[in-house]
């Protein structure tokens, strides 16, 4: 073990981080800017309509993130056309193409997550609403989302820890984040061992961040779930929710 | 008594799932002050028919009016019956407002938030004037100090007066109660019928689903029996409890065991 | 239409390792996820803390780290294992890496998928059980395993999926993977993406087939599950 | 000690015309025929093993093989972990950049360009030490990676062997726009002495066998052989 | 009546959750073909002394005897008390079939495999043997034609009645219920209550928490009213409901509401 490696390199690994920080926060924004409408258009009754997110989602769900970056950031400068339009300025750059590509992938994800969500939105409280003349858009924004965003919000916290792990994969196209950070150490030092259980060290913790961050939201989001914490509380209070099954999901 | 307006008038409502026909021609005058309570064993169409009432159910023929409006229906290209103003249903469910069985409270909100949720977002009354009179209805169900409990932190007997609260703080027209009690420990039915009861004496007009024979016989103005999706009988209590005319009836009754 | 440059055998050939380290993962990853479910649920203290630093590790660090560090950390190790026990070089090829990686990961999923399922099963359920005079034994193997399998298989399917798109990572330690040889065509053909949109099409198939496989046996075995 | 009956040499498949894959697979190259020639004279089994340049010392060091024939350059910082046999041949590096671009080598002309070289080689060194603060170094895992990037237009310039340059992309489709600029550069400091045959340092035995196959195969013609099949001139002097 | 054996004696049962006392020294003998009935408000214990005779809950103090033999307890080392013997736990658990609340059905297998399992694995009843013992029990819940459904097929009475069979195939010294019907609406409830009928007029050891008065005063040999952890009323039924000498469950009778 040579940790005094490591310890010169901080300055590297810091800056890495930060990319890596960008990214993943950068993608988890535009990811949820697209999952709502994908969500909500997903769960339209007419088919047709419903079929398109659906096949978005299908797809990005169903193959590696790896490959989609690829086919981003290497695919992209296949088409001449695109190298001599105006996007070009954004795809030539690795930077963008990851990005877009975690961005994409994310909202295919979260918005599955969040049309799961509202399938499950208890039909008599729906029900209620209705009974009590709210329209249909009043409804979606009232009762459905707010009840199916809390809903959604153990898996989402998932989301966000795959996606912390997904964006290692920028480090494979020149990007210089937390893994391009430590690659670069190994490649001057020759030691993979400690350089990668560095890099390991640093995402656990940001791991640990993110679940404690979530940790808190739920204690603020999902107070209705819980049993109430007073004193001397009497019969009538719901037995805590058990965890939410562990949501893996690939990179 | 003087003769009411008419609050509700159901005329010979229709309903099928599949080939099941679950109502088979029902009608029901219901009075301003009436209260109606709507007995039957289980599956013989109750639920169906107060869903119908406010269209959660789109009955098959049949007309409803509120207050002398009919609520109008007109048929799709593809065959289906639907309401011809999707407005105008809104308004009618904004005035009959319903009290599940299940109670149906939102579950992330607390039951102020519930209260105030459809009189601020359909009647679109200003949020401290609802805040107010959520606060006075809770206080009329003795439920003023839980007003900032989530309903899992309820017991079936608050959960259900906070159903009762939220439909009352509408200033409805009218209210359809859905087998108010049959969730609740006999405890807590007790203390459920007292706060109908007392709607009841205000003269509130009311359909009430039960299976309460002794409420159904105290409180209200009419009762209705319903067998296999038609009316089998129907009158004031009194006749129809120590004379009923249907052997089914008879039958119903002696079955309720007590 | 996709002019492919007589490379589809070669991308033929990276699918059937593709393939092949998933299969291998997955069984190594069900034998560690049930070890580690076990672990999790075991009544020594130190046991269930070894599963939980296992599982919060492997969580929390990204796979792509991971494998890298098993690839050349684990070929460390057993060298310095090997050392001691004087055995001659074993090699941990980039195929043994991957499979052990993946295998190791999935591995931590599965044990909170089992877990997962076991803790769902119903109290009242395992409660009858003792209630009836069931050994804990009897109640475990007659009672809550039958039932957790129903609870656990879509956690189940949702990893396997997963882990199918996660072999897609050994393209980076050097295995030439259906991603390695895409990337090597699509450099040659000057056609990178009508190589990984081949590549996509071809984990689509994967995951495809497994979806449709895998909620049939969900069926089989949610008999006496009332769907709402 | 062991006695080299059997050698598994590592290699890197995506540095042309050094070692390049054809597409079923086949390993092919200047380095591949040199590992050949060496083997056959040491009258040894050779297996070639192919690793990511990222990887490759590590690898070595793992005992993933025996030694590495890989373009590797003799450097200081190497030699702390590796032991090296003499160089097997010896080429400047040289920039590239698109034709009718006008870049200059000079630190007012780098300034802000985006620079590929290829990670953990001596490029890289040689880029980080010299420009590090000026240019957008983007580092490759392989040298062909670097070239698509160039070719696609990713890139402005590229500091690569001159060699393998001239042959992996200037003479090809993909480097048609490119052409070579500025000095060549063989600075000790950065690119040491050369090539050479990199091997544990626990196995000075090899490196001492490596070295006489090497002196060999330059005596017996078959160094200018395997020479003449790639280059119109002779790589090992430079 | 001729002096029958003591089938199950309880003696001075206290069991605490955390800080709460929630019985408070139970004693109660139910000699054979006696059919207890217990009542009580909601939270009074009596689900917490139904799972406490049969070891569900360890109790803090106090004795349980099964036809005379005493479940011996010991207490560990942690201080906590725990059965001496675990096979006795498990024999005498054999001989005091529960049935739940909840039902608790297995919901992985059929109504025959739930009735044959037991059986089977517990008492080594031979299959085919245990499978002809569920038939004869199934039919007499009327439940013979569906044997084959999964629980969740089952609606909430029919599943009562599969768990009434499951207990019964064990061939039970006493039966325990725990509320057997408050789950069942009112015309399933007079389903599982004429199947608890017909097993009391069998002359089986039962022990039945309820709140079906009815029931209660017909069906029961011995009536006990547990109030906050303590017996506060017991007898026979006809004095108890006639001449109930505490003032507790004179105000639990009016509260019943009929
Ligand atoms: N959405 C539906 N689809 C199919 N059948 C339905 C539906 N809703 C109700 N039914 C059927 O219609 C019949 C009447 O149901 P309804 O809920 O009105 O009965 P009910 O009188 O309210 O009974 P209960 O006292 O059990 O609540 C039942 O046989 C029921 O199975
Ligand atoms: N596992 C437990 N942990 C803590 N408190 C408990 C537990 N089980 C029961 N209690 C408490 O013990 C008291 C008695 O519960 P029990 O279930 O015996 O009541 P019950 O008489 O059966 O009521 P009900 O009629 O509602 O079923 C209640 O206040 C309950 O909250
Ligand atoms: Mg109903
Ligand atoms: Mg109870």
């Amino acid at each position: 073990m040579d940790v005094n490696v490591i310890l010169e390199n901080i300055p590297l690994y810091i800056e890495g981080m930060w990319v890596t920080v960008q990214l993943v926060v950068l993608s988890l924004i535009l990811g949820l800017a697209l999952a709502v409408p994908l969500a909500l258009v997903a769960t339209s009754r007419r088919r047709f309509i419903a079929f398109w997110p659906r096949a978005y989602i299908y797809f990005f769900r169903g193959t590696p993130l790896l490959v989609q970056m690829f086919m981003i950031y290497h695919g992209t400068a296949q088409f001449d056309w695109l190298k001599d339009s105006a996007l070009w300025v954004v795809f030539k750059e690795a930077y963008w193409c990851a990005l877009i590509a975690f961005a994409l992938n994310t909202a295919a994800y979260t918005g599955e997550m969040l049309r799961g969500a509202i399938a499950q939105t208890p039909f008599g409280e729906v029900e209620a609403a209705r009974a009590y003349g709210m329209s249909r858009w009043t409804r979606f924004r009232r009762i459905i989302l707010p009840s199916a965003c809390r809903r959604a919000l153990p898996s989402y916290g998932n989301e966000v820890i795959f996606m912390l792990h997904g964006s290692a994969l920028a480090g494979v196209i020149t990007i210089v984040d937390l893994f391009g950070a430590a690659k670069i150490v190994n490649a001057r030092h020759f030691v993979p061992f400690e350089s990668f259980m560095a890099a390991g060290f640093f995402y656990l913790c940001l791991t640990l961040l993110i679940v404690w961050i979530f940790r808190i939201a739920e204690t603020h989001w999902h107070a209705y779930m819980r049993p109430r914490e007073e004193e001397g509380e009497e019969k009538g209070s719901f037995p805590a929710r058990s965890a939410p099954a562990y949501a893996a999901k690939g990179l | 008594m003087s003769a009411s307006a008419e609050a509700l008038v159901v005329e010979d409502l229709h309903k099928s799932f599949g080939s099941v026909e679950v109502l088979k021609g029902i009608s029901l005058v219901a009075r301003e002050h009436d209260v109606v309570s709507i007995l039957g064993s289980s599956g013989s169409g109750k639920s169906t028919l107060l869903r119908c009432i406010n269209l959660l159910e789109i009955p098959d023929a049949g007309n409803v009016y509120v207050h002398g409006e009919l609520i109008r229906m007109t048929t799709t290209s593809g065959a289906a019956r639907v309401p011809e103003d999707k407005r105008q249903v809104e308004r009618m469910r904004s005035r009959l407002a319903m009290v599940f069985q299940q109670f149906n409270l939102w579950s992330h909100m607390t039951v102020l938030q519930n209260v105030i949720e459809a009189p601020m977002h359909v009647l679109k009354v200003p949020r401290a004037e609802a805040v107010e009179r959520a606060e006075s209805v809770l206080q009329r169900v003795d439920m003023y100090e839980r007003k900032d409990y989530y309903p899992a932190h309820l017991s079936g007997g608050q959960q259900q007066r906070a159903a009762i609260a939220r439909a009352l703080a509408m200033e409805p027209a009218m209210m359809l109660f859905d087998e108010p009690t049959s969730a609740l420990d006999p405890e807590l039915v007790g203390e459920v019928l007292k706060v109908i009861r007392g709607l009841a004496e205000e003269g509130r007009t009311m359909l009430v689903v039960t299976h309460e024979m002794a409420f159904a016989r105290d409180v209200s103005t009419k009762v209705m029996f319903l067998h296999e999706g038609q009316v089998e009988e129907d009158g004031v209590p009194a006749q129809v409890f120590d004379e009923p005319k249907s052997a089914r009836f008879r039958q119903f009754l002696a079955g309720t065991l007590r | 239409m996709l002019d492919l440059h007589g490379y589809l055998p070669l991308i033929l050939k990276g699918t059937l390792l593709t393939v092949e380290v998933a299969v291998l993962s997955l069984l190594m990853a069900i034998l560690l996820g049930l070890i580690g479910a076990a672990a999790k649920l075991s009544g020594s203290r130190g046991v269930r803390l070894l599963a939980q630093v296992y599982t919060t590790v492997i969580r929390g660090v990204p796979d792509l780290v991971l494998m890298t560090l098993i690839y050349f950390g684990g070929q460390i190790l057993v060298n310095d294992i090997g050392d001691r026990l004087g055995w001659d070089y074993v090699d941990v090829s980039p195929f043994a890496a991957g499979v052990l990686t993946i295998g190791f990961i999935f591995g931590a999923y599965l044990t909170e998928t089992f877990r997962g399922g076991i803790m769902a099963v119903s109290r009242g359920e395992i409660e009858a059980g003792h209630a009836y005079g069931m050994t804990p034994r009897q109640v475990f193997f007659r009672i809550t395993m039958p039932a957790m399998v129903r609870h656990a298989l879509p956690g189940f399917s949702n990893n396997w999926l997963v882990l199918a798109k996660t072999t897609a990572l050994v393209s980076v330690i050097g295995l030439h993977d259906m991603v390695y040889n895409a990337g090597q065509a699509g450099g040659a053909t000057r056609q990178p993406f009508t190589f990984y949109l081949l590549v996509a099409l071809l984990f689509l198939v994967l995951t495809g087939v497994s979806d449709i496989g895998l909620r049939w046996v969900e069926r089989r075995y949610s008999v006496g599950v009332r769907k709402a | 000690a062991r006695d080299w009956q059997v050698i598994r040499i590592g290699v890197e498949g995506a540095y042309p015309p050094f070692s390049a894959l054809t597409a079923d697979g086949k390993l092919v190259g200047f380095d591949i025929d040199i590992a050949h020639a060496l083997c056959a004279e040491m009258g040894a089994e050779c297996t070639m093993v192919q690793q990511d340049w990222d990887g490759m010392i590590p690898a070595l060091l793992a005992r993933k093989y025996d030694a590495i024939i890989a373009s590797m350059a003799i450097t200081a910082e190497r030699k702390k972990k590796v032991a090296f046999t003499g160089k097997y041949y010896q080429v400047p590096a040289r920039f590239a950049r698109r034709k009718g671009s006008g870049i200059e080598i000079s630190e007012a002309g780098l300034q802000g360009k985006a620079v590929g070289v290829q990670r953990a080689t001596t490029h890289d060194n040689f880029i980080s030490g010299e420009f590090g603060s000026d240019v957008d170094i983007k580092r490759y895992a392989s040298q062909d990676e670097a070239y698509l990037d160039a070719a696609v237009g990713r890139l402005d310039l590229l500091l690569a062997d001159s060699v393998a340059m001239q042959e992996g992309f200037l003479d090809t489709d993909n480097g048609k726009d490119w052409e070579f600029v500025g000095p060549g550069y063989t600075d000790v400091k950065y690119y040491g002495d050369g090539a050479g045959i990199a091997v544990s340092k626990s196995n000075q035995d090899l490196v001492d066998r490596f070295n006489k196959a090497i002196e060999a195969i330059r005596a017996n013609g078959t160094y200018q052989k395997i020479n003449a099949k790639y280059f119109d001139f002779d790589v090992f002097a430079g």
